[in-house]
C-alpha cells in the first residue's frame, strides 16, 4: 500500500516534470487566420499551410518543387492520356476510416463537381474520368495529354478527403470538421485567432516530434516579430517583414529561413489601352525602371530582377536566362521618341494596398516620371483591381504570380489568349505563344517540355505585355530551439519533420 | 413601462431594416466580385460565373435582397462566401472578444472620465481644472492608432512588458482597453464637467445647500444624481463610437474582434459577412440605446413617469 | 382705417440723426474669444497650420516626393530634421506637405457634412412632421452603422480617392450636423421673433433664411470646428487601415501607417505624423471649445 | 433676546466680471427684530437677491465678493464665521426659499427627502424621526404626509411652493428669507401660498425677509419696508410710514406707476428714464437722473441718512446731506 | 362705433399624446373700433392662444373671426398677406420676441420691407420717424436687440407692429416681464398711441389692475371659455362670476387699511387636457351645486353689456 503510494506520487512528479517538456507545442504566426480547412473551398495560402498538415495528396513536392510520392507510391503513364496511381497501403484517415482508391475517386470527383465550386477546379480541367482499379490502384484518364498532371495533384487544393466525414459534417465541414490523413490532427479553430492542430498518432510515415501545432493569424508585420522576440510564437514561416530581416539574420537567439519564392510581381499593361499596345513603349517601360532599386527598397535586398515571366524555381524556368531588360534610360527614352512619344505620356498605374506593390508602384512611378511618363497610382481594393484588370483596367497594374510550381502553370493561365477577359489581364493575344503553351502542356517528354518553355519565356520578354520586376526570396524565422524547419519555395511548409529542443 | 419598451424595441425593427438595405445596397455597389477574389488571379471566366451562381449572385439585387431578408427573418444571415461557415456562428465566435474590448473600454473611460470631471468641476478655473480639462482635450484629440502604436513602443518594444498580439491573458486587454477608452474618457469626463457646472448653477443645488446640509451630500445626491444623466447619454452614444473603433483597436492588437471581421469582410466582398456583421452592429447600438434609455428611468423619476404614461 | 401705405411716418427730417456704431453680435464673439488665452492659442495653430499649408512649397527643404533610396531611414539630422522614410524622402517636407491634405480633407468632408446634414435639419426642423420623422429616422439608420465602418463601406464602394474619402467622412458625419441644425432650428421656430416674422407677413422662405439659418449658425460653427478635427481624424484613421489616399501623396494618416512596418527601427516615421495630427486635432478642439463659450447665449448675461 | 434679531451694517458686494466691477450692494443697512416680516422692494437690478444671499453666506464666489459690512444674527457676526459654522446656520436658524418653485427642487429627489435633510443634518434626527418630521411638516403646508415619497414632477407649481416653504420651516428657523417667492406664481395660487406663509410664520413665530417688486405683495405680509435702489437702502420704515407717507422720490415713483385697481379712473405716472448701469453707476445720488426732483447737489453728493423715528430716507431733499451715513 | 373684429365660437384644439388640449374652447366676443378689449386669466385659460389666432399666427380648429364684417378665419393666402398690414402683435417677452441677429433698425424695418414700401433709403426714415414715435433715440439704429433692456426692446416691438399703421393690435402681456417702473411707461406709451392712431387692442393679460387701467371692455377667461365680461368699470363694482371675484380678491394691493373680504380659492387649474365637465370652474367653486357639474352654464346678458357664465346668477 505504502509502495503504491510512493509509487504514484513518484509518477505524478515524474509527470510534472516531464508535461512540459512532453507536450512539445510549436506556435506560428502568419499574416491571417485561416478562412476554410475544407481544401476544396479554398484559394488562400495561410489556410494552405494548414491544410498541408492535416491531409496528405497522391504526391508532393519537396523543397526543390522536385515531385516526390505521399499517398501514391508510384506511378505510370500506359499512354498519353492516362495515369496509373499505386497508393500506399495501411493508411488511416484522422477518423479512423481506412484510406483506399475511393477516397481518392471521391475527391477529384468532388472538386471538380460544378456544385462545390471548387477554386481548386482549374487544376484538374484536363481530368476526364477517374476510377478505381481496385482498392488500391487509381486511374485518372485526361482529355488530352497533360503534362503538368504530377504537378496539379501535388497541389494543396488536390488533397485528398474522407467521404465520411465530408458528409458527416455538412455544411460545418472545413469549420468544424477536417479529416485528413497527414501528420496532425484537427483540433480546433477559434475563428480570427487561431487553429490548433494535434498530432497525429497513426501518421503512415510515423508520429511527428511535435505535439501541438498553434497557428495564428497576425496581420501586422510588427506585430509579428514582437510577438516571437516576445516568446508569443515559436515561428514565423514566410512573411518575415523584410526591412527587419538583416537585424535578425546577426541574431543568434534567433534561426533564419531564405528561398527564392515561386511568385514573381511585376507591372502589367493592358495592352488595349493607348499606347501600351505599343511594343516599343512597353520595351522603353522596361528599361525605364530600376528593378535593383526596387529590390534595395521595398525587399531590402531580398529578391532579384526578373529574369523573365517565371521565377527561378518553377520547372521549366530556362537557366540561361539573364536579367530582362536591365536598367538603361537612355534607351528607354530612345525607343519612346522611335515610338512617337518622346514628351511622354499620361498613364495610371493601379495597385491595392499591399505594402510591397504599393511601394513598388510608388517608385516605378518615380522612375517613370524620369523618362516623361506621368504615371498616377491609384489604390483599389483587392477584389476590384482583380475585377477590374480581368475585364480590361485603364493602363498598368501591380500584381504578383505563383503559379503551380510548374511553368504551364506559371504561363498558360496569364500569357494564353484563350484567358483573355478572365486571368489574362494584358488583353494581348499572340498565336505563336498560345501554340508554344499548347505544345508544351502536350508533351509529356520533360526535356522536350523544357525547349518548349525556353522558347516560349524569350518570346514574352521580347513582346513583353508587361514590365518585369523581381523574382522575391521568401523570408522566415524561428527561434532556436526549432530544429528541422525548412521554408518551401511555395510557401506551403510541412511541419512534420521539425523538433523542439528544450 | 414594459410596453414602452416593447414598443421601443419595435422601432429598432425599421432602423435595422434601413441598415440592411444601406449596406447591401453600398457592398454590392462596389465593384469586383467576391467569387473572383475566392479564385483568385488564375481563374477562368467559366469557373468564376459557376461559383458565381453557386453563390447566387446570378440574380437580381433585388432578388437577392429579398432572399437574404426573408433568411434573416429567420435568424439565418447566410454563410460566409470566404470560409462557408455559418455567418451567425462568425459573429458569434469573435463578439465575445470585441463585446469584451467594448465593455472594458467603457469601464476604464468610466472608472477615469468621471472623477476627472467631477474633479475638474469643483475645482472650477484652478490650475486643477486647467490640467484635468487639458489632459481630457488631449485624450480626445490623439488618434488613437497612434495611441496603440506608441503604446506598442513603449511597452512591448522598448520596456517589454505587455504582449503586443492575442487576447489569452487579462495583460492582453491592457493596452487594447485604453486605445479603446481613451476618447469616451475624454468626452464624458468634459461631458461630466459641463454638466457639473451647469448643475451647480441650478437653483436646487442652492436651496439644498442653503439647507446647511454637507457638501459631500449635496454632491453625491443633488449633484451627481442629475449630472449623470447627461454622462449616461454620451456613454451610449460613445458605446456605438467605442464599437467602430475596435476596427482599429483590433488590427492594431491583432485581437480576433467583430471589427476586422466586419473589415475583411468589405475588402473581400463577403456580402453575408458584412450584412451581418454591420446589422449585428446595428443591433447593439440599438440594445445599448435601449439600455441607457431604462438608465434614464433609473436616474430620473421624470423619464420614469412618461414611460409610464406613454402607450 | 388709417393713412394708408404707411403715410403717417412722413420720412423725417433728411438723414441728419446722427447713428451709433453698428457692432454686429459676431463683434462681441469675437470680443469674448479675444478674451480666452486658450482658444487664442488654438486658433493661431490652426491660422499657423493654414499658412504653413498655403507656403508649403516654400517652407518644404526638400520636395516630398523625391526618393532617394541610398538616404533611405535616416534617423532625424541637421539635414533631415525629421529623418527620411523608407524611400529616402525627407519626412519634414512631407510633413508640411501633409498640412494641406489634412486640411483639405477636414474641410471639404466637414463641407459636405454640414451643407446637407444642415439642409436635412433646417427643413425637418422648420416643418416638423413626417417630414422631419423620416428624416430623422434615416439619420437613426444612419447612426446605427459605426461611424468607420460606414466610412470603410462607401470607401470600398465608391472606390479608393481623396474626394472618396471625404465623401464618405462626410456622409458618416452627416447625422451630427442634420441633428445639431434640427434642434436649434425647432428652437428658433419656436421662438417670438419668428412668429413676429409670421405675422409682419414674411414667407416661409424668407423666415427659413433670414432667421432661422442666421440663428442656427452658433451651434453649426462650433460643431463645424469640431467637425474638423474629428473629420481629420476620421480620414487619419482611414488612411491608416489602407483606404483613401493614392500614394504618394504626402498625407499624415498614410505616412503613419507606412511607417508602422518600421515601428522598431524608425519609430520617428510613426511618432511625428501621429504628432502633428494630434497637435491640429487638439488645437481645432481648443479653438472650437473657446468659440462654443464665447457664442453660448448662457454666458452672455 | 435683546436687540435685533438680524442686524445688516454697511454691507458692500461687488462682482468682477469680464465687462468690469458691478457694485450690487453698497453699504446696505438695515435690521429686524425676532418674529417681524421685513419687506425687501426694489426692481430687478437693485441688489436684493445679493444682499439675501450674503446674509445666507451663499453669494456665489467667483465672482462675487463682499467687500465690507457685517451682517449680526442672533448676537453672532456671520460674516466672519467659517464655512463650517454657516452650514450649522444654514437650513437651521434661518432658511430661504427662492423664487421659482420648478427649479428649486431637485428633480431626482423625493420631495420627502428634500424636506427632511435639513432635520437630519441639524437635528440629530434618525432618518425615521426625521422622516415623521417631514411628513407632519407637509401636512402644515396642506399636502398630505403620504405623498412623502413622490418626486418634484408629480406636484403642481403651487404645491411646490408649499414644499418649499415646508422644507423652509423644518427645522423652526429664526429667520425665513424669501426671494419673491409667489413671481413665478398665478394670482389666486399666489393668494393661498401668501396666506399659507402668513398663518405659518404667526405659528412658528419666525422673522421674515420677503425680496419682493410687487408693493401689493409687502402690503399683504409686511410689518417693515425697505425700499432698494441700484445697491443701496433708499427709504425704510414701517408699513404705515412707507406705505402712508412715502418720502423718497423713487419711492413715491413705484406707488405712482401702479395702476389703482380700487379707483375708478387711474392715472400712472411712470418714473421716467432707466435703471442705472450697475458697471457704471451714476454720481451722487444714484436715482438722480430719474429724479423730477433732482438738485445739483444730488449729481455730485451722496445723500445721508435721515432717521425720523424709524423712517429713514436717504435723499437730499430731507437733510443737509453731503455726509455719507456711518 | 361698428365692431373692428368679432369673434363667434372660436375653438383651438392642440392635439397631444394624451388627447386635446381644450386651449379655446368655444369663445365669442366682439371690440368696437378704437377701443380696447382686456382678456385677462390666469396661465394656461387660452387667453394669449385666442390672441393668436385672432390675426391667424394659428389656424383654429372651428369658428368664425369677423373682420369690418369679413371672415379672415377662411381667408386665402393673398388675403392673409393682405391683412397682416391690418392687424399686428406685440408680444410678452422682450427678449425671444426680436431676432438676436439683426439690428433695431432691421427689425423694424424688415415689415415694410416685406411689403415693398419706399426706398431703401425711405424706408431708413421712416424707421427713423418710427422709432421716435415709440421713444427710441433714432441713433439706437444699428443696436442689437441683447444691448438695449428690456423697456426699449419693448418700444422695438411697439415700432415693429406700428410700421405698417395697423388698425388692430393684439397686445400679448406686452408689460408683463418688465419692471414696474418701465410697465407704466410702456402703458402710457400704449395709450397715447391708440389715441394718435385710432388704434383697436386686444389686451392680453393676468394683471387685472393693468387690464382694468387700459381696457374699455373686459372679458375673464378661465380654462379656455369666457367665464365673465363686461365694461371695465362694471365688472370692478359688480363682480358676478366667482372666479372673477377670486381673481380680484387675490390681486395684493399697495394700500394701508383696504377692505376686502377673503376670498381664497382651494386647489390649482385642472388640466386642460380633460376639463372637468358642466361648468369647468365648479371643481374649485365655493357656491358648487349639483347642476354645475352636469351643465355647462352659457354666458348671458345680465343688462348692460354685462355677460356672465354661471348657474347661480340670477
Amino acid at each position: 500500500m505504502n509502495k503504491f503510494r510512493t509509487a504514484a506520487v513518484a509518477l505524478v512528479l515524474v509527470m510534472a516534470f516531464c508535461l512540459p517538456a512532453m507536450a512539445a507545442e510549436l506556435r506560428l504566426a502568419q499574416v491571417a487566420d485561416v478562412s476554410s480547412l475544407d481544401p476544396h473551398k479554398v484559394s488562400d495560402i495561410y489556410s494552405a499551410n494548414v491544410i498541408r498538415q492535416i491531409y496528405s495528396n497522391l504526391v508532393q513536392v519537396n523543397e526543390n518543387m522536385e515531385i516526390v510520392p505521399d499517398l501514391a507510391e508510384k506511378w505510370e503513364n500506359p499512354d498519353d492520356l492516362t495515369w496509373i496511381f499505386h497508393l500506399r497501403k495501411g493508411v488511416k484517415f484522422h477518423n479512423g476510416e481506412p484510406f483506399t482508391a475511393a477516397a481518392v475517386k471521391y475527391s477529384i470527383e468532388r472538386i471538380k463537381d460544378p456544385k462545390t465550386a471548387s477554386p481548386g477546379a482549374t487544376h484538374l480541367k484536363e481530368v476526364a474520368s477517374v476510377e478505381a482499379v481496385d482498392d488500391y490502384t487509381v486511374k485518372i484518364v485526361t482529355k488530352r495529354p497533360f503534362a503538368p498532371m504530377l504537378m496539379s495533384l501535388t497541389r494543396y487544393e488536390t488533397s485528398i478527403l474522407n467521404e465520411k466525414a465530408v458528409t458527416a459534417a455538412g455544411a460545418d465541414y472545413g469549420s468544424k470538421a477536417a479529416v485528413g490523413t497527414g501528420p496532425f490532427m484537427f483540433e480546433s479553430w477559434s475563428r480570427g485567432d487561431k487553429v490548433v492542430l494535434v498530432k497525429n498518432p497513426d501518421y503512415f510515415r510515423g508520429p511527428a516530434a511535435i505535439d501541438t501545432v498553434v497557428y495564428r493569424g497576425i496581420p501586422e508585420d510588427a506585430t509579428r516579430l514582437v510577438e516571437l522576440e516576445s516568446g508569443g510564437i515559436d515561428l514565423i514561416p514566410g512573411n518575415f517583414p523584410y526591412q527587419e530581416f538583416a537585424n535578425i539574420e546577426k541574431n543568434d537567439k534567433y534561426l533564419t529561413y531564405k528561398v527564392p519564392a515561386m511568385s514573381t510581381l511585376y507591372m502589367g499593361l493592358n495592352t488595349e489601352v493607348k499606347p501600351l499596345g505599343d511594343k516599343l513603349v512597353r520595351q522603353a517601360m522596361n528599361y525605364a525602371v530600376d528593378k535593383q532599386a526596387i529590390v534595395d527598397a521595398v525587399y531590402f535586398g531580398f529578391a532579384a530582377p526578373s529574369k523573365g515571366p517565371l521565377s527561378p524555381v518553377i520547372w521549366g524556368f530556362d537557366p540561361a536566362r539573364k536579367a530582362a531588360y536591365p536598367y538603361n534610360p537612355d534607351k528607354a527614352r530612345e525607343l519612346l521618341k522611335q515610338a512617337g512619344y518622346a514628351d511622354g505620356f499620361d498613364m495610371t498605374i493601379f495597385s491595392d494596398n499591399r505594402t510591397e506593390r504599393r511601394s513598388a508602384a510608388e517608385l516605378i512611378q518615380a522612375y517613370l516620371a524620369e523618362v516623361g511618363i506621368r504615371a498616377q497610382i491609384e489604390l483599389m481594393e483587392w477584389s476590384a483591381l482583380l475585377s477590374t484588370s480581368a475585364k480590361g483596367i485603364g493602363g498598368a497594374f501591380m500584381l504578383g504570380w505563383t503559379g503551380t510550381g510548374d511553368a504551364d502553370g506559371g504561363l498558360t493561365p496569364v500569357y494564353h489568349s484563350a484567358n483573355i477577359g478572365s486571368s489574362n489581364r494584358f488583353r494581348r493575344k499572340n498565336e505563336a505563344l498560345d501554340a508554344l503553351l499548347e505544345k508544351g502542356t502536350a508533351t509529356l517528354d520533360q526535356e522536350a517540355r523544357k525547349k518548349v518553355y525556353a522558347e516560349a519565356q524569350e518570346l514574352i520578354v521580347e513582346d513583353c505585355p508587361l514590365v518585369f520586376m523581381i523574382s522575391q526570396e521568401l523570408l522566415g524565422a524561428s527561434t532556436s530551439k526549432v530544429k528541422g524547419f525548412k521554408l518551401y519555395p511555395n510557401m506551403i511548409s510541412p511541419l512534420y519533420s521539425v523538433t523542439l529542443a528544450e | 413601462m414594459l410596453r414602452y419598451f416593447l414598443k421601443r424595441l419595435m422601432f429598432l425593427i425599421p432602423v435595422l431594416l434601413g441598415v440592411s438595405v444601406v449596406i447591401f445596397s453600398i457592398v454590392h455597389l462596389a465593384p469586383g466580385d467576391p467569387a473572383e477574389v475566392m479564385l483568385g488571379p488564375s481563374a477562368t471566366q467559366e469557373e468564376i460565373t459557376n461559383l458565381r451562381e453557386q453563390l447566387g449572385l446570378t440574380k437580381p439585387l433585388y432578388v437577392q435582397y429579398g432572399i437574404f431578408l426573408t433568411n434573416a427573418l429567420k435568424g439565418d444571415l447566410g454563410r460566409s462566401i470566404k470560409s462557408n461557415a455559418p455567418v451567425v456562428d462568425e459573429i458569434m465566435e469573435r463578439f465575445p472578444a470585441t463585446l469584451t474590448l467594448a465593455v472594458l473600454g467603457m469601464i476604464f473611460a468610466i472608472a477615469i472620465g468621471l472623477p476627472l470631471g467631477i474633479l475638474a468641476a469643483l475645482k472650477q478655473n484652478t490650475w486643477v481644472d486647467a490640467l484635468c480639462s487639458f489632459f481630457a482635450l488631449v485624450g480626445f484629440s490623439i488618434p488613437n492608432f497612434w495611441v496603440g502604436l506608441m503604446l506598442m513602443l513603449l511597452l512591448s518594444i522598448y520596456i517589454p512588458i505587455l504582449p503586443s498580439s492575442g487576447f489569452d491573458s487579462w495583460k492582453n486587454f491592457i493596452m487594447p482597453t485604453i486605445v479603446l477608452g481613451i476618447q469616451t474618457m475624454a468626452v464624458i469626463a468634459r461631458m461630466t464637467r459641463s454638466s457639473m457646472l451647469e448643475v451647480i448653477r441650478q437653483d436646487y443645488v442652492r436651496t439644498a445647500r442653503a439647507k446647511g446640509i454637507s457638501d459631500r451630500l449635496v454632491l453625491t445626491r443633488h449633484i451627481l444624481g442629475n449630472v449623470l444623466i447627461p454622462v449616461v447619454t454620451i456613454a451610449g452614444i460613445y458605446f456605438g463610437h467605442q464599437l467602430g473603433g475596435v476596427v482599429i483597436t483590433e488590427t492594431i492588437f491583432s485581437i480576433p474582434g467583430l471589427g476586422r471581421l466586419i473589415v475583411d469582410a468589405i475588402r473581400a466582398q463577403d456580402y453575408p459577412v458584412v450584412q451581418g456583421g454591420v446589422l449585428f452592429f446595428a443591433l447593439c447600438v440599438g440594445i445599448v440605446n435601449l439600455l441607457v434609455d431604462l438608465l434614464y428611468a433609473v436616474l430620473d423619476p421624470r423619464i420614469k413617469a412618461q414611460y409610464r404614461a406613454a402607450k | 382705417m388709417n393713412n394708408e401705405n404707411g403715410t403717417l411716418f412722413a420720412p423725417s427730417s433728411g438723414r441728419t440723426k446722427e447713428r451709433e456704431k453698428r457692432r454686429s453680435p459676431w463683434w462681441e464673439v469675437w470680443r469674448r474669444l479675444r478674451r480666452n488665452k486658450a482658444a487664442v492659442a488654438g486658433m493661431s495653430v490652426v491660422i499657423l497650420l493654414v499658412v504653413v499649408a498655403v507656403l508649403a512649397p516654400v517652407l518644404a527643404p526638400y520636395d516630398p516626393n523625391q526618393t532617394n533610396i541610398k538616404m533611405r531611414l535616416q534617423g532625424p539630422s541637421s539635414e533631415h530634421p525629421l529623418g527620411t522614410d523608407n524611400f529616402g524622402r525627407d519626412m519634414l517636407s512631407r510633413i508640411i506637405y501633409g498640412s494641406r491634405i489634412s486640411l483639405y480633407v477636414g474641410f471639404v468632408a466637414v463641407g459636405i457634412g454640414a451643407v446637407f446634414g444642415g439642409i436635412l435639419g433646417a427643413i425637418g426642423g422648420y416643418y416638423g412632421g413626417r417630414l422631419d420623422n423620416f428624416i430623422m429616422r434615416c439619420m437613426d439608420v444612419l447612426l446605427a452603422i459605426p461611424q468607420i465602418i460606414l466610412a470603410i463601406a462607401i470607401v470600398g464602394a465608391l472606390g479608393t480617392s481623396l474626394l472618396n474619402l471625404m465623401i464618405a467622412v462626410g456622409i458618416s458625419q452627416l447625422p451630427r450636423y442634420a441633428r445639431v441644425v434640427r434642434a436649434s432650428a425647432l428652437t428658433v421656430r419656436g421662438q417670438e421673433y419668428v412668429e413676429a416674422a409670421r405675422a409682419v407677413g414674411a414667407s416661409d422662405a424668407r423666415i427659413i433664411l433670414e432667421n432661422i439659418l442666421p440663428n442656427c449658425m452658433a451651434p453649426i460653427i462650433v460643431q463645424s470646428t469640431l467637425g474638423v478635427a474629428q473629420a481629420i481624424l476620421s480620414a487619419a484613421a482611414l488612411s491608416f487601415l489602407g483606404l483613401g489616399i493614392q500614394p504618394p501623396t504626402a498625407e499624415w494618416g498614410s505616412m503613419l501607417s507606412s511607417g508602422r512596418q518600421f515601428l522598431r527601427n524608425a519609430p520617428y516615421l510613426t511618432f511625428f505624423p501621429g504628432l502633428a495630427i494630434s497637435v491640429v486635432v487638439l488645437a481645432l478642439n481648443i479653438f472650437g471649445d473657446g468659440l462654443r463659450d464665447s457664442l453660448d447665449p448662457k454666458l452672455r448675461q | 433676546m435683546n436687540g435685533p434679531l438680524l442686524e445688516v451694517a454697511d454691507l458692500n458686494v461687488i462682482y468682477k466680471t469680464y465687462e468690469g466691477t458691478v457694485a450690487a450692494v453698497n453699504g446696505v443697512e438695515f435690521s429686524l427684530e425676532a418674529g417681524r416680516t421685513l419687506g425687501l422692494v426694489g426692481e430687478s437690478g437693485a441688489g436684493k437677491t445679493t444682499t439675501a444671499l450674503s446674509i445666507m453666506g451663499l453669494v456665489p464666489s467667483p465672482p462675487g465678493i463682499i467687500t465690507s459690512g457685517s451682517v449680526n444674527f442672533a448676537g453672532k457676526n456671520l460674516l466672519s464665521l467659517s464655512e463650517k459654522e454657516m452650514k450649522k446656520i444654514r437650513g437651521n436658524h434661518i432658511s430661504m426659499i427662492f423664487q421659482d418653485p420648478m427649479t428649486s427642487l431637485n428633480p431626482v429627489v423625493t420631495v420627502g427627502v428634500q424636506i427632511s435633510e435639513a432635520l437630519v443634518a441639524h437635528q440629530n434626527l434618525s432618518e425615521a424621526e426625521a422622516e415623521k418630521k417631514a411628513m407632519e411638516m407637509l401636512e402644515k403646508v396642506q399636502i398630505p404626509g403620504q405623498r412623502y415619497r413622490e418626486y418634484p414632477h408629480e406636484f403642481s407649481g403651487g404645491m411646490r411652493q408649499r414644499v418649499v416653504i415646508a422644507m423652509a420651516l423644518a427645522c423652526n428657523p429664526g429667520l425665513i428669507i424669501a426671494d419673491e417667492p409667489t413671481t413665478a406664481l398665478d394670482v389666486t395660487i399666489q393668494a393661498q401660498v401668501l396666506e399659507l406663509m402668513r398663518s405659518l410664520k404667526e405659528e412658528f413665530s419666525t422673522a421674515m425677509i420677503m425680496i419682493t417688486h410687487d408693493l401689493g405683495v409687502v402690503g399683504e405680509v409686511c410689518d417693515h419696508v425697505a425700499v432698494m435702489y441700484a445697491g443701496r437702502i433708499v427709504e425704510t420704515g414701517s408699513l404705515e410710514q412707507i406705505f402712508g407717507n412715502a418720502r423718497h422720490p423713487y419711492t413715491l415713483g413705484l406707488f405712482r406707476c401702479i395702476p389703482d385697481i380700487e379707483e375708478e379712473t387711474s392715472k400712472i405716472r411712470p418714473i421716467e428714464g432707466l435703471m442705472p448701469d450697475p458697471l457704471d453707476l451714476p454720481s451722487g445720488c444714484p436715482f438722480h437722473p430719474r429724479c423730477p426732483q433732482c438738485m445739483d447737489l444730488c449729481r455730485t453728493v451722496v445723500p445721508g441718512v435721515l432717521d425720523d423715528g424709524g423712517h429713514r430716507v436717504m435723499c437730499h431733499l430731507y437733510g443737509k446731506g453731503g455726509a455719507v451715513h456711518g | 362705433m361698428a365692431d373692428l373684429i368679432k369673434v363667434e365660437n372660436l375653438v383651438k384644439y392642440f392635439p397631444v399624446a394624451a388627447g386635446n388640449v381644450h386651449a379655446v374652447d368655444d369663445v365669442s366676443f366682439a371690440i368696437k373700433e378704437g377701443e380696447t378689449l382686456g382678456l385677462v386669466g390666469e396661465s394656461g385659460c387660452g387667453k394669449s392662444t385666442t390672441g393668436r389666432l385672432l390675426i391667424r399666427l394659428i389656424e383654429a380648429t372651428s369658428g368664425r373671426i369677423l373682420y369690418r364684417g369679413r371672415d379672415i378665419a377662411s381667408a386665402d393666402k393673398k388675403t392673409l398677406h393682405d391683412m397682416r398690414k391690418e392687424m399686428q402683435i406685440i408680444f410678452q417677452d422682450p427678449f425671444s420676441s426680436l431676432d438676436p441677429r439683426k439690428s433695431i433698425g432691421e427689425t423694424i424695418g424688415k415689415p415694410l420691407e416685406i411689403f415693398g414700401m419706399g426706398s431703401k433709403r425711405e424706408r431708413e426714415e421712416m424707421v427713423d420717424a418710427l422709432m421716435e414715435k415709440v421713444g427710441l433715440s433714432p441713433r439706437l439704429f444699428y443696436k442689437y436687440p441683447h444691448e438695449l433692456d428690456g423697456g426699449r426692446r419693448q418700444r422695438v416691438g411697439i415700432a415693429r407692429a406700428l410700421s405698417l399703421s395697423p388698425s388692430f393690435i393684439v397686445c400679448d402681456e406686452p408689460v408683463s416681464a418688465l419692471d414696474v417702473s418701465i410697465q407704466a411707461q410702456i402703458l402710457n406709451l400704449l395709450q397715447e398711441l391708440q389715441e394718435t392712431m385710432k388704434l383697436t387692442y386686444l389686451f392680453v393679460s393676468h394683471d387685472l389692475s393693468v387690464v382694468k387701467h387700459i381696457s374699455n371692455r373686459i372679458a375673464v377667461m378661465y380654462l379656455g371659455k369666457i367665464v365673465e365680461s363686461s365694461p371695465s368699470l362694471e365688472l370692478f363694482s359688480n363682480t358676478l362670476h366667482p372666479y372673477s371675484q377670486a381673481l380680484l380678491a387675490a390681486v395684493p394691493i399697495p394700500k394701508l387699511d383696504r377692505k376686502r373680504e377673503r376670498f381664497i380659492l382651494s386647489g390649482g387649474v385642472p388640466s386642460p387636457i380633460n376639463p372637468p365637465s358642466g361648468c369647468r370652474f365648479h371643481t374649485r367653486c365655493p357656491w358648487k351645486m349639483d347642476i354645475c357639474s352636469r351643465e355647462e352654464p352659457p354666458l348671458t346678458d345680465r343688462g348692460g353689456g354685462h355677460f356672465v357664465a354661471c348657474h347661480k346668477v340670477k
